[in-house]
């Protein structure tokens, strides 16, 4: 399937793919209304080992942990096998958290499950982080 | 207004040829005939023949065609060329008086050979003594103009529609094996005799319909190899460039077809091996002779005639045979005039040329 | 056509389906499902009794999961397998099979205690059923007690909270979660939540009498809903008398095989390998329950899949206290505080062994994935992997195949 | 001493379009932005920008734009701004000036005041869409005379040549002036678009042997990372003479540009500073020169194509008619705009000719000897378009040579400040944060791009004027008209005025 990989030698850390993330799953169509003013909390993170910078999201796992953990079926895969989260059957237990290897899973302060879809639930129709990573240090491809 | 020369000239235009293959000599009538059927290619500013195998008494002679305008340039002439050829003889070219041709110039013709002293001084032989002295003439001798300086051939040019000009000259009076005709539609009126075509060098004659794009690229070259481009005119240019291909570079008309109407890269990279590197030679050493924009050409040679269309084919070139004969026109017409049954038919490919030889070698 | 009869509806049983349909496209699989429901998420009943879910949403797939997996559901309670025949005889019909799961998990555990009889409304905390009574009495309104402070009492008690604030939770042992948590991590939820709810530790049920509870110590408990929290005990029947191998449960091996031929095991009911301890345990976990009937299904079908990397662990919210942990609490402790939160991270021998966090769990997958893959730790600092982790604490080599989709981790 | 000198440009920030996302600041390297955590705001330094563009550009709520300083010396048509302000530098450095990229003084663009001519009627014009249009063009001597086998047959051996699928090369910029990503990307669209690429006298990354086939290698005065293997390594080679630039002059890569890879291919210390001599020092003449192309194709077997480039200057033609008879097979020449990592300002923006004089001069004169065979043209300095490209063809180059353009595709923007070290685009620069920015996969990517469309665009205009292959514009001064040029000038470019039939 069409994933999205991270080549972080070309990582500039710029995290820009954060802010259009934020950006692409607001809801908002203009950008600096959906940004202004507002403390983000992207599906992608840039990350440093101190060394070098890397983007890290869901990485949508031929056998995701996550969904094996999943007491109320909230996070299941669609037909693309993109892992997906339906926030209005989660509870808010953190068992995804609990055993995704890659962080990628989180809880909101809403108090219920979230991760990077894909932009598959937003308008943007394919990840916005790949299509603005000014370096292709994001790709969305087929591998 | 300017002349012809000092500016460049496009021109549609009418051509068409009438050849013998066993190099047996027959009237001019028939070519006039044939030419006369495209009028409405011509319009009336320019007409001429090439006319091959007319002067077989002399044909070891250069005969050079003159036209004086101003009436100080035949004396400037005579005492230039005595000075380098040995003067066989020389007469007015007979015509015929016609309403239709007005304001002729004094027309000449010099049935000349270089002086051995002058062959020895130039090296490269009698050709490029005439070769010289043509240019010579042209440039330096006020009202002057060798049209015509071929072996045992002529060419016969005027302001008005070719037929007339057919008549004027009375081209019915010679035979030959090889005639060529051209009717010239210039897109304005510059009304000089040397402007009119055939073109010819030595014993090559160039008729072209067309009007060439990359004119300027091949005349730039030719000055470089030494040929003053005074006409700017297409045909000019390719009579120099084929001159330069053959002459200078021996290669074979067929050869030359394939520099000025060089075949695409496309094909040539299909080519087997062998084939592509001399197509690739060809076209990368003679770069600047490719010739482009359209054109249908009829080259006079000794012995022989050439038909070669441009590579796009953008021009029409029908041609015929008919026992011996071989007939060559812009228009199909032109062809059925003066031989209304013939064996076998065909237009010119672009970028083939059509080659026809007299048997068994020159005349 | 293969046939695969599963006994029981939960968890494993979902696991196996999924397992048995990702090898064997047309397979022919009949459940046998003695709790008369459409497959359903159990976790999920203390949610729909504090409304934070509704009765629908517990079908967590749909009702119509069966269906749409082309299973058949047989709502029967199995009571006989004859292994020579390739047989389940269950409420008098005959259902062959060539591979059989058995998933039938466990039942809640009530001691024998003197004057239970007498106990008007009492209940258990385990299926969809019992919430629904228990819901039904709590509509009615009256004083909670629950008997069992471990995570089954505790979780009733946050559904609980929605109809009373009169709850007692007692427990024979000195603190609450005394099996998910550390003494450490017990004490802080204790602490957290004592002014919410009102516990009786250390105290040992002695009898009941009517609406009273009498404990050890003397001290009695009035109530009018009593919930028993006492644990689970696996329902083995079915395969040891057929001779299966069982200890508390049943035992099966990497691939969820029994020591029976053609019968493999999972969930709750099994005693399977875990990875940390390295030996076979029961752990009655619901990632457990749903990889083990995987893991399972896929060796039905004929593949050849083993189960390596189960390991204990639990993340669950109690009152806005949440407590995430996985492991085994053993070896070297390296303890954290972070605010209000606790951490504790147990290693051995430069590998994390296992870990509890009291509030903010954000990327613990991580320190779950070391334990599950006794990955070295290196020279990272136990102290900094609790304070936060993150991608980068893993090899460069690893995180770059990982994020270049070479493999996952 | 305090800078009497205002700040060039203004970096003008949209405070309701800023959301704080600090991506200005994380990709400025002259750290004109940060965020001031006190005011929740960005700040801005306009003195240290440098009008690169790159924040401008990676702002994803476009809140910025950089405008030049309106802030105003008392006008002066003599003194203009321009001076005063150098003279403040240097009075108070005491400093040759430094800049970069090409002369950016309001001198006439001559490609600018020419016209291009197209088909109407007499003859028609051709369709590349569904005609063939022939781009392909080969460099090197042409054979005075034909030879013939035995059977007559021509022997088609030929001088060394290089074979173009489109008349654009990039022009040589060394491994040190540009970053390796940089040399990367332009050695792979080389090899894509089946044209070369040029090393520059920074010698060759053993990366970058793989392209041999498409790579120029580079002899300069100061003879960086020339050896064996380099030289065997080329297509052909290019002995650098001059450069549009900086005529006269040699080069200067500072040490601190040195580094690692860059030392190492350069065969020079980490650290000391690359200085080209001004001339080489084993040409004095042009008999010299000759000496050194044929110890160049002796030392190759005569295998390669020897180019000798050129610094477009006064006698430009003299010299060029010396150099086609010195045994080069390719004549380069740079013209004044020809850009340079860095080079004294005054010699940038006061020496030397335009290239499309000098390339009308060149070719007349070495038609007028009847040389133009011996060798091929090829014309950089500033050719920005592909109409630039048909222009130069016309009026007599075999080919040309992009620098700017290409470095341009690649996102530069012409800051003028490649000296400097810290270019923001990752392309002037070596330091490893930077260079990481340009990512060759996409820099290529835009490179092709750029020449594909720059060549579908030959093909236009080549079917308006009714010529199907390049050879046939090459020289075709008559499809160029001039406007608004003197006697001289046309004379010179060997065209006529527009209106003129």
């Amino acid at each position: 399937m069409k994933k999205i990989y991270v080549k972080e030698e070309w990582c500039l850390g710029c995290h820009l793919c954060e802010f259009e993330c934020a950006y692409a799953n607001s809801g908002i169509g203009n950008i600096v209304l959906a940004l202004k003013d507002k403390e983000i909390d992207p599906n992608v993170k840039v990350l440093s080992d101190g060394k070098i910078t890397f983007a890290v999201s869901c990485r949508h796992c031929d056998e995701p942990l996550c969904i094996s953990a999943c007491i109320s079926g909230a996070l299941s895969k669609d037909e693309t096998g993109a892992v997906m989260v339906d926030r209005s059957k989660c509870v808010g237990c953190g068992s995804c958290v609990m055993v995704c290897p890659y962080g990628a899973v989180r809880i909101t302060k809403e108090g219920t499950a979230n991760k990077c879809q894909l932009c598959m639930n937003n308008s943007c129709g394919e990840p916005l982080c790949a299509r603005k990573c000014p370096n292709g240090a994001i790709v969305y491809e087929e591998k | 207004m300017l002349l012809e020369g000092e500016f460049r000239n496009p021109a549609g235009c009418a051509i068409s040829a009438i050849f013998d293959k066993t190099g047996a000599r027959f009237s001019g009538e028939s070519i006039i005939d044939s030419i006369a059927v495209m009028r409405d290619r011509s319009n009336g500013l320019g007409g001429g023949f090439a006319c091959y195998g007319i002067y077989p008494d002399k044909k070891d002679l250069y005969a050079f065609h003159v036209f004086f305008t101003i009436h100080s340039a035949r004396k400037d002439f005579e005492e230039y060329i005595s000075r380098y050829y040995e003067i066989d003889s020389s007469e007015d070219i007979p015509t015929r008086k016609i309403p239709e041709i007005v304001d002729e110039p004094e027309i000449r013709r010099y049935f000349v050979y270089p002086k051995q002293k002058y062959i020895d001084f130039v090296k490269t032989g009698p050709d490029e003594c005439v070769f010289r002295t043509v240019f010579a003439v042209n440039t330096e001798i006020k009202g002057a103009y060798i049209f015509s300086s071929g072996k045992n051939m002529g060419i016969f040019k005027a302001v008005g529609f070719p037929e007339d000009v057919g008549r004027f000259y009375m081209l019915d009076s010679y035979e030959g094996y090889l005639f060529t005709a051209h009717g010239r539609y210039p897109t304005n009126t510059p009304g000089w005799w040397g402007g009119a075509h055939p073109f010819g060098l030595l014993g090559l004659s160039v008729v072209h319909n067309g009007e060439i794009s990359s004119y300027d690229a091949n005349r730039r070259a030719m000055e470089m190899y030494g040929y003053k481009c005074t006409l700017l005119t297409d045909t000019e240019v390719i009579t120099y460039i084929l001159d330069y291909l053959t002459r200078k570079k021996g290669l074979t008309f067929t050869e030359s077809a394939e520099v000025i109407a060089a075949p695409f890269w496309s094909r040539i990279d299909r080519m087997s091996e062998e084939e592509k590197a001399r197509a690739t030679y060809l076209r990368d050493v003679f770069s600047a002779e490719l010739v482009t924009g359209p054109f249908s050409i009829i080259v006079g040679f000794d012995g022989g005639v050439m038909a070669l269309n441009d590579r796009l084919k953008l021009r029409t070139l029908a041609v015929a045979e008919k026992g011996d004969k071989v007939y060559m026109a812009s228009e199909e017409a032109a062809i059925r005039r003066v031989c209304p049954s013939f064996d076998k038919m065909f237009y010119a490919e672009g970028g083939k040329p059509i080659v026809y030889r007299v048997k068994g070698g020159k005349q | 056509m293969k046939k695969y009869v599963l006994i029981g509806g939960s968890i494993a049983t979902e696991g196996a389906i999924e397992g048995i349909l990702s090898a064997d496209k047309n397979a022919d699989i009949t459940v046998l499902c003695g709790e008369k429901r459409p497959l359903y998420s159990r976790p999920l009943i203390s949610y729909a009794l504090e409304k934070k879910t509704t009765d629908e949403k517990m079908y967590f797939h749909g009702e119509d999961y069966y269906e749409k997996k082309g299973v058949k559901a047989v709502y029967a309670v199995a009571e006989k397998i004859d292994p020579a025949e390739k047989v389940i005889i269950a409420e008098g019909k005959e259902y062959p099979y060539d591979e059989l799961l058995v998933a039938t998990g466990s039942k809640p555990f009530v001691p024998p205690i003197k004057g239970l009889e007498s106990v008007g409304k009492k209940h258990t905390f385990y299926t969809m059923d019992d919430m629904l009574e228990l819901r039904a009495d709590l509509e009615k309104g009256g004083k909670v007690l629950i008997v069992g402070a471990g995570l089954i009492g505790m979780k009733c008690a946050e559904g609980v909270k929605e109809y009373t604030d009169d709850i007692v939770i007692a427990d024979m042992a000195p603190r609450p979660l005394p099996a998910a948590t550390t003494p450490e991590a017990g004490a802080i939820v204790q602490e957290r939540l004592s002014s919410i709810i009102d516990f009786r530790l250390n105290a040992a049920l002695d009898h009941f009498d009517g609406n009273k509870a009498v404990f050890g110590s003397g001290e009695e408990v009035t109530f009018d809903i009593l919930v028993l929290a006492l644990g689970v005990r696996p329902q083995v029947g079915l395969l040891k008398e057929i001779g299966a191998e069982v200890n508390r449960g049943i035992i099966v091996n990497e691939k969820m095989q029994t020591n029976l031929p053609h019968i493999y095991a999972a969930g709750d009911v099994v005693e399977s390998y875990e990875a940390v301890g390295e030996s076979k345990r029961l752990l009655q976990l619901f990632p457990s329950a749903y990889l083990g009937g995987k893991t399972a299904g896929k060796n039905m079908a004929g593949e050849d899949s083993r189960f390596l990397t189960d390991i204990p662990m639990n993340a669950t919210n109690l009152f806005g206290v949440r407590i995430t942990s996985a492991g085994l609490f053993v070896g070297e402790k390296t303890e954290v505080t972070v605010g209000e939160d606790y951490r504790a991270l147990y290693t051995e021998g430069g590998v994390i062994k296992g870990f509890i966090l009291i509030g903010d769990s954000a990327r613990a997958g991580i320190l779950t994935d070391f334990i599950r893959k006794k990955r070295p730790i290196g020279d990272l600092c136990a102290k900094e992997l609790l304070a936060g982790r993150d991608l980068s604490v893993y090899p460069a080599e690893e995180r770059r195949a990982a994020l270049g989709g070479k493999y996952e981790i | 001493m305090i800078d009497y000198n205002v700040a060039p440009f203004e970096v003008v920030r949209d405070y309701d379009k800023c959301v704080n996302c600090r991506v200005c600041e994380r990709q400025c390297s002259n750290e004109v932005h940060h965020y001031e955590e006190g005011f929740g705001k960005m700040i801005s330094d306009s003195a240290k920008c440098v009008d690169c563009q790159r924040c401008v550009c990676l702002c994803p709520t476009k809140a910025l734009k950089i405008v030049p300083n309106q802030n105003a010396f008392r006008p002066n048509a003599n003194w203009q701004q321009k001076y005063l302000t150098e003279i403040y530098k240097q009075a108070e450095s005491g400093g040759v000036l430094l800049s970069s990229m090409g002369n950016p003084e309001p001198f006439p663009v001559y490609f600018d005041k020419i016209l291009i001519n197209a088909s109407q009627v007499t003859n028609p014009s051709i369709d590349p869409l569904r005609e063939p249009m022939e781009t392909r063009v080969f460099l090197g001597a042409k054979p005075q005379t034909i030879e013939r086998d035995a059977e007559g047959k021509i022997v088609t051996k030929l001088p060394p040549r290089l074979k173009l699928s489109m008349p654009v090369m990039f022009s040589a910029m060394s491994y040190g002036s540009i970053s390796y990503n940089a040399h990367a990307a332009l050695a792979r669209a080389a090899e894509a678009l089946g044209i070369y690429y040029n090393t520059g006298e920074g010698g060759l990354h053993k990366d970058f042997y793989k392209y041999s086939a498409n790579t120029i290698v580079q002899v300069a005065s100061g003879r960086f990372g020339v050896h064996k293997d380099y030289l065997e390594d080329g297509a052909a080679i290019e002995i650098k003479i001059g450069q549009g630039a900086k005529p006269g002059i040699g080069g200067h890569l500072p040490g601190a540009k040195i580094v690692g890879d860059v030392s190492k291919t350069r065969m020079i210390p980490e650290g000391s500073d690359a200085v080209s001599p001004a001339p080489h020092h084993d040409i004095y003449s042009i008999e010299d020169l000759r000496q050194l192309v044929y110890s160049i194709k002796e030392a190759t077997e005569y295998k390669k194509p020897v180019i000798v480039k050129i610094a477009a200057v006064h006698n430009v033609a003299a010299i060029a008619s010396g150099i086609a008879r010195s045994g080069a097979d390719i004549i380069a020449i740079d013209g004044f705009r020809g850009g340079t990592g860095a080079a004294p300002t005054r010699i940038r923006d006061n020496v030397g000719i335009p290239i499309e004089l000098a390339l009308g001069s060149v070719d007349e004169r070495l038609r007028e000897e009847n040389i133009r065979d011996n060798v091929s043209l090829v014309v950089a300095g500033s050719i920005r378009s592909s109409a630039d490209v048909v222009k130069a063809i016309c009026l007599g180059a075999d080919a040309v040579y992009i620098g700017s353009a290409s470095l341009v595709a690649m996102g530069c923007h012409l800051c003028r400040t490649c000296n400097y070290g810290k270019c923001n685009w990752g392309i002037a620069t070596q330091r490893p944060d930077l260079v990481k920015r340009l990512n060759p996969d996409i820099a290529a990517e835009r490179l092709i791009n750029m020449l594909t469309a720059w060549n579908h665009e030959i093909q236009e205009m080549m079917g308006g004027m009714g010529i199907n292959s390049i050879e046939a514009l090459r020289g075709n001064r008559l499809m160029l008209r001039g406007v608004g040029l003197n006697e001289r000038e046309l004379a010179v470019l060997g065209i006529k005025h527009a209106g003129e039939v």
